[in-house]
Parts: structure tokens; C-alpha cells; sequence
């Protein structure tokens, strides 16, 4: 019996809501989505935590400019702070190597790390999913039975084909999907909104493509005065109602 | 010390298993394997303390420890070697990060045959509870 | 003992070159690459497959417009030809539907598409690879020798910090590496010229961000007079030469 | 008749671990997994065929079936049943789709206590070679 399945649920029970944010396909601004919002949300005075689980592109400490923290031990590991967050990513352990590891490794590695973190007391937990229904995605669903999902894609029709697979697992698995968040939106290009409704999944609204922001990645002050951070603000606030 | 955290799940474990099947657990064997790098008695002496304090379900239990040597093999070649082997190569920091997380394994070691990071651990990487004893239990009764 | 693994050499033996189109991130352009260079190679009169491996999103047949078609068999199975190309996808297995699978399953997968596939003769594969250092990287890897990878990356600092994790790892693992091509580049923004030349890779040239592109997605005939097929040609040419 | 792939694989197995040893192969042992539904008369008859018309060192070569029935096991709920009991439920068209990857169970199979798609295929799967024995060879000689 692995002993580290039995003390998860005791981990994240003092977390009053855990967000996933996912979607099908890489590179449609989960991470960035992630950064965002924990920061937003540390901004309004909720104690926030921020898990970076995509052991294949670790991205949440480019976008936050953190650095490789060897967590503290403390009946448990304690994840460093970052700009009022704690932040928990394997980048604490792996540094900016390579990681070559199999879905079979991430997923026992994603097991230890939700056993041995002490989060404390949070309001909200922010997760940074990787793309597609893999190892990682089927252990939030099996292992962190409250969270919820919110999705993120663009309006492109290879984003929505994946996006769409992807719901209809979650709500197959019956995992409670805030809403989808349209990143990247263009001008001229069609929508997810009408989609989405159509399939019944609250639509959040639409971002459109900020080129301010790639400039901003790894500097707190600069992405949160982005449009991007505007749009994500507002979006939040359907996400704080929707409890 | 974030081997507490590591104890805790082994007690949650049986207390889980012991209130299933309506039992009181009188003995836990826990497996230690070696990739964890785990100190034997400190661990022996946490768990202690933490079944001390908790439900008495498990209070009484025995503890008994199975250390179990680390064995890798290539999906490349096929070489199998022990962590030992290796353990030769990596720094006290390497040892620290992968005491952590074993399966950073991949990242600090490699085969020493092929020099793939592509490996399983066939053997030995952390803790696991071998079995769990429990003998009948009516509650308040000694 | 698993009898699929020492057939899968035979059944690339008949075959030119395999070319991995990888890159760390997703959503950087490598599905639109390796559809788009398996068009071009087709168009100048060579023999080509196409093999979709990225189970998490198989997005190939959305960008060719190819349904799911059960391949023929012949003393294994035979890739359907979807213009002109040997197109191999899981797709044509699990249609549209989710893929709730673990890397040890994809794993799987990928090695019995290998073992069965009949290519037959051809002058080239290209390989539409996930993201990531995981499980169909590494099976590429150490299943399919020969195979040569071409690396897309943007020039976000984001997809750049995941792209050098994979380079030096491809590197350690004495892959051998085309180059590497940047792609939805913006003007104003920095290039990866500098910083992959430094690392001593082969830079393949820059494709601009391309508002046509994804009006042309599903539609083969219009996807080859983008400005983007435009230019992947011109980095084809580079790759020819690259022997 | 995708089947004879895998055939091709058991023998190109065969022969290289004969060609390493320095041996001719008198015997293989194949397991044949049920998830994967190969017919198990079909496939003798064509595994027998392609060894006759191989290289001498394995061309003599006996060979015995063994069946395994497929056990899931859940991830989520640890319940484990028979593709058996699965089977039922699938169309025909989902049953051949598993057969020529059998990891699309996980697409059109779901657990019958949880309804989770998150099982692992612990037995049974597809073909395996169990083992393969042989004696020693002198090239040219009968
Ligand atoms: N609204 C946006 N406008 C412009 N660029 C964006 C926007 N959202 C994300 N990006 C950029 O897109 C890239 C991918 O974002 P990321 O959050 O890493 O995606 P994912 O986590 O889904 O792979 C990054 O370079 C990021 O800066
Ligand atoms: N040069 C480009 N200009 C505009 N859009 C692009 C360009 N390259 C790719 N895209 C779009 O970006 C998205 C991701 O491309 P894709 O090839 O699926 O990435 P990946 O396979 O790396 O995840 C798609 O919607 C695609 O149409
Ligand atoms: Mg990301
Ligand atoms: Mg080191
Ligand atoms: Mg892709
Ligand atoms: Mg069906
Ligand atoms: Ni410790
Ligand atoms: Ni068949
Ligand atoms: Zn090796
Ligand atoms: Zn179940």
C-alpha cells in the first residue's frame, strides 16, 4: 500500500478552494492564466498558494521571475514565498536541467510532492496544469477530489478540437468545470462563446492577444499593469461568484 | 525533517484500513527503500511518536522495518544496476534533491552502461507499507 | 519479452529519413510544421509519411482535414493516404473521442503503432511529436534510431527556457538535431538567432506570425498558399541540404 | 490480418537472441493476452508459416501457447475485473479497435464500480514471449 494516498486529502484540507487551470492543448496560456490569477487574488487579500504540475514545461517561475528555492522542512516541506504566494513547482528540485522522466515517474513524483507539502491555511490553491488527459490530469481528478477546473483556450479550431475532448472527459468524471476562459482572442476571428454555450459550460469571456506581455513575463509589476491582467481581473471576479 | 510527513501517511493508512475492516491494528510493516535515502532510526523514532499521540486504533501497534536495496534498469540497454553504484557519482546535493523527489533520479543519474536517463526503478524508492495487521477491537476497551 | 520491439527497425528500414518535428512547449507550431513540411516534401515528388504522436492532442487531421479512417490491413497495418501522404494518427483508432491515458499506456501505444505499420518505401517521415521530455520522446528516442530532430520553438522567453532543457538533453543523448526553426515571430520582438547559434545549433530561419493561417486550418489547398507554407519551404530547403 | 506483424516480431525476437547466444532455438513460448482478441488458431497457423520460411536457427523451432485472461484494476477505486465482464457492453466495432491497440480500452471501457477510465491493464494484454530456450549450433550442420 503506498502510504502517501491516505494524508493527501489532510494536506489540502485547509484550502478553501482549489483551481485547476487546464485545457487540451499547450500553449494557450494556462501558465500565464495561473501567474495571473494567483497574483490577483494574493493582490485582494487571499492567502494563496500555486502549484506548478507540468513536470514537462515548467513555466509558472519564468513568468514570476522566481528562482530554484530549496523548500524548508518543517514536518513536511513548506513552499517559499513569491511575491506574497506560496509557490510549489518541481523546479525546486530539478533546477533548469532537463528532466527526462516518464508519465509513470510524474505521477509518483506529483503523489510526493502533494503528501509532503504543508500549504497551511490558504483561501485559494491555484494549479498550473500540463496539457491533455495524462498521468497528471487523472491524478488531480483521483487525488484532489474538490478542485475544480477552469479551462483555457484560443478561439483556433486545433485548440477547440482538443479543448472539446478534454470537457466532455471532466464532465464524464463528473469534476465540477468553472467555465472556459478564451485566450489570444483576434479581431475578425470567431469565437469560442457560442461553442461552449452550446455544450453548457459557463463561458468567462475573451482575452485578446496582448502584445505587452511577452515583455512582461518575468516581471511581477510589469504583468500585472498588462491587459492581459486587466481581463484576467475581471474574469476572476465570475470566478469569486461562482462558488 | 519532511519524513514526518511521509510517518503521518503510514499511520493514516492503517487507521484507514484498520476503521474498514472494523479492526485495531496490532502490527504495520513498513518497506524502506533505499533511493529515498532515508535515516532508519530517525524515521523509526517519528513514527513512534506520531502512533503515540494518535487514535487508539493504531496506538499499540508494532512496527516492524523491511529495508529494500535501490535497483534501476535501462529501457535502452537493458543494464540493471543498484543506486549504490551510482551513489558514487552524485554530489550530497544531488542525494539531498532526490531524497525529496526519487524520481529525480532522471535527472542526476544515469545508465552507466549507455549513459540513458530512460530507466525504471524496478526496486526500492521510497516508503511503502508491506502489510497491516489488526486484530478484533471493541472501543473503550483496553 | 516484448516481440514488437525488434521488428520496429524493419519497418523503418525502407525509409529516407525520419524527421521528429519537436520543440519543448506546445502550441509553438509544431503539428502546423510537420503537416505543412509533409505537404511540401509530397508536392516536390518525394514519398512521405506523416505520423501523429502526440496522443495527448493529435491535431494532424484537423489541420489536414482528414477524418479518422481505419488503416487497411496487409501484413500489419497500412497508413490510409490523405494527399498524397501515408498519414498514421491514433486518431484513426480512438476518433474524436477523449483519451484518458497514462504514459505508460501511450507508451504502449506508440510502440505497437510502430511494430505494425507497413510504411513501405519512403523517402521521408516526419514525426509530429508532443511536448515535453517524456514518454514518446523517449521511446522516439531509443525506438526509431535514426531519426533526426528539427526543434520549433517561438521566441517567447518562456518557450525558449523549455527548448534548451529539451536541446541539451537531445544533445547528451547524442540525437542528432537539424536545427532549429522560430516560429510566430512578431516584429519587434527578439530573435532565438543569437541564443541557439550560441548554443551551437543550426538556426533554420524565422516564420512570421501569420493571421491567414488559421482560416486555412482543415483546408490543404489554402494552407499551402499561406505565407507560412511560403516560408516553411524555404527552411525545407535548408534541411534537404542537411544530410 | 494485422496479425502477422506481431508474428514477425515473436521470430525476429527469436532469432536475435539465438544469434546472441550462439544458439538454435528449439522452443518458444508465446503468452497470448485476451484484451488484445487475436485468434488463436489464425495466429499459430501464421507464426508457423513465417518460421518455415525463416533463417535456419530458428526454423525448427516448437511452439507453445499460453492464454491470459485480461485483469483491469482501477486506479481510483482499486476494484479489478475481467475484460470478460467489460465485453459485454462493447460494441463490435470498440472490441476491434482494442484489438489493434489494446490501450483504447481506456477510450471505450470504464471501471464497472467507479465509472473511472483511470485502470491499468494489469494481465492480459497482448502478445508477450514467456520464453525462449535453445541448444547449441553448428552452422551447416542439421
Ligand atoms: N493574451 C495573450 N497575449 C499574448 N501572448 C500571450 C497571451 N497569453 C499567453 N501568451 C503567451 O503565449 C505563450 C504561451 O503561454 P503559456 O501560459 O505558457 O501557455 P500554456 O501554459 O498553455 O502552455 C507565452 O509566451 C505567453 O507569454
Ligand atoms: N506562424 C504562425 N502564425 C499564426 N498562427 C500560427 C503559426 N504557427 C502556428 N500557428 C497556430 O498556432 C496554434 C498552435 O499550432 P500547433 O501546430 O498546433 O502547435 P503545437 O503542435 O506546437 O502544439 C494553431 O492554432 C496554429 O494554427
Ligand atoms: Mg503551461
Ligand atoms: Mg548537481
Ligand atoms: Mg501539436
Ligand atoms: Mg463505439
Ligand atoms: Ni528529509
Ligand atoms: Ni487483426
Ligand atoms: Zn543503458
Ligand atoms: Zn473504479
Amino acid at each position: 500500500m503506498d502510504p502517501r494516498l491516505a494524508i493527501i486529502d489532510r494536506r489540502l484540507e485547509d484550502i478553501g478552494r482549489v483551481i485547476a487551470i487546464s485545457g487540451g492543448k499547450g500553449g494557450v496560456g494556462k501558465s500565464v492564466t495561473a501567474s495571473v490569477m494567483a497574483l490577483l487574488l494574493s493582490k485582494l487579500g487571499y492567502r494563496t498558494g500555486l502549484l506548478d504540475l507540468d513536470f514537462y514545461g515548467p513555466s509558472v517561475h519564468t513568468i514570476l521571475g522566481a528562482k530554484p528555492t530549496l523548500p524548508e522542512e518543517d514536518r513536511g516541506v513548506v513552499p517559499p514565498e513569491v511575491h506574497g504566494i506560496r509557490f510549489m513547482s518541481i523546479i525546486h528540485y530539478a533546477g533548469e536541467n532537463p528532466s527526462p522522466i516518464r508519465g509513470v515517474d510524474i505521477s509518483n513524483a506529483t503523489i510526493e510532492l502533494l503528501a509532503v507539502t504543508r500549504w497551511g491555511s490558504l483561501d485559494f490553491l491555484v494549479v498550473d496544469m500540463p496539457p491533455g488527459i495524462g498521468d497528471t490530469t487523472l491524478d488531480a481528478v483521483r487525488l484532489m477530489k474538490g478542485a475544480e477546473f477552469l479551462l483555457v483556450t484560443t478561439g483556433s479550431k486545433v485548440s477547440l478540437a482538443v479543448v472539446r475532448r478534454l470537457l466532455s472527459m471532466l464532465v464524464e468524471l463528473k469534476v465540477r468545470v468553472i467555465g472556459v476562459l478564451e485566450n489570444m482572442r483576434m479581431d475578425g476571428s470567431s469565437s469560442a462563446r457560442d461553442e461552449m454555450e452550446a455544450l453548457g459550460v459557463p463561458f468567462l469571456g475573451e482575452i485578446e492577444f496582448d502584445r505587452g506581455l511577452e515583455d512582461s513575463i518575468g516581471d511581477v509589476e510589469k504583468l500585472m499593469r498588462t491587459h492581459f491582467a486587466g481581463k484576467l481581473e475581471r474574469v476572476l471576479g465570475k470566478v469569486l461568484s461562482s462558488t | 525533517m519532511h519524513e514526518l510527513a511521509l510517518a503521518e501517511g503510514i499511520v493514516a493508512t492503517a487507521l484507514k484500513e484498520a476503521e474498514r475492516a472494523g479492526l485495531k491494528v496490532t502490527k504495520i510493516c513498513v518497506r524502506m527503500g533505499e533511493l529515498q535515502q532515508i535515516d532508519e532510526e530517525l524515521f523509526r523514532s517519528v513514527l513512534r511518536d506520531i502512533i503515540k499521540s494518535e487514535d487508539e486504533r493504531v496506538r499499540e501497534a508494532e512496527i516492524l522495518f523491511l529495508k529494500e536495496e535501490a535497483v534501476l534498469r535501462c529501457r535502452v540497454c537493458g543494464h540493471e544496476w543498484t543506486f549504490g553504484e551510482s551513489k558514487e557519482n552524485l554530489s550530497e546535493e544531488d542525494v539531498e534533491l532526490i531524497h525529496f523527489v526519487p524520481e529525480m533520479a532522471h535527472i542526476y543519474i544515469r545508465c552507466p552502461e549507455c549513459g540513458s536517463p530512460d530507466f525504471e526503478i524496478t526496486k526500492g524508492r521510497g516508503i511503502w507499507i508491506e502489510y497491516i495487521k489488526g486484530e478484533r477491537w471493541t472501543p473503550g476497551l483496553p
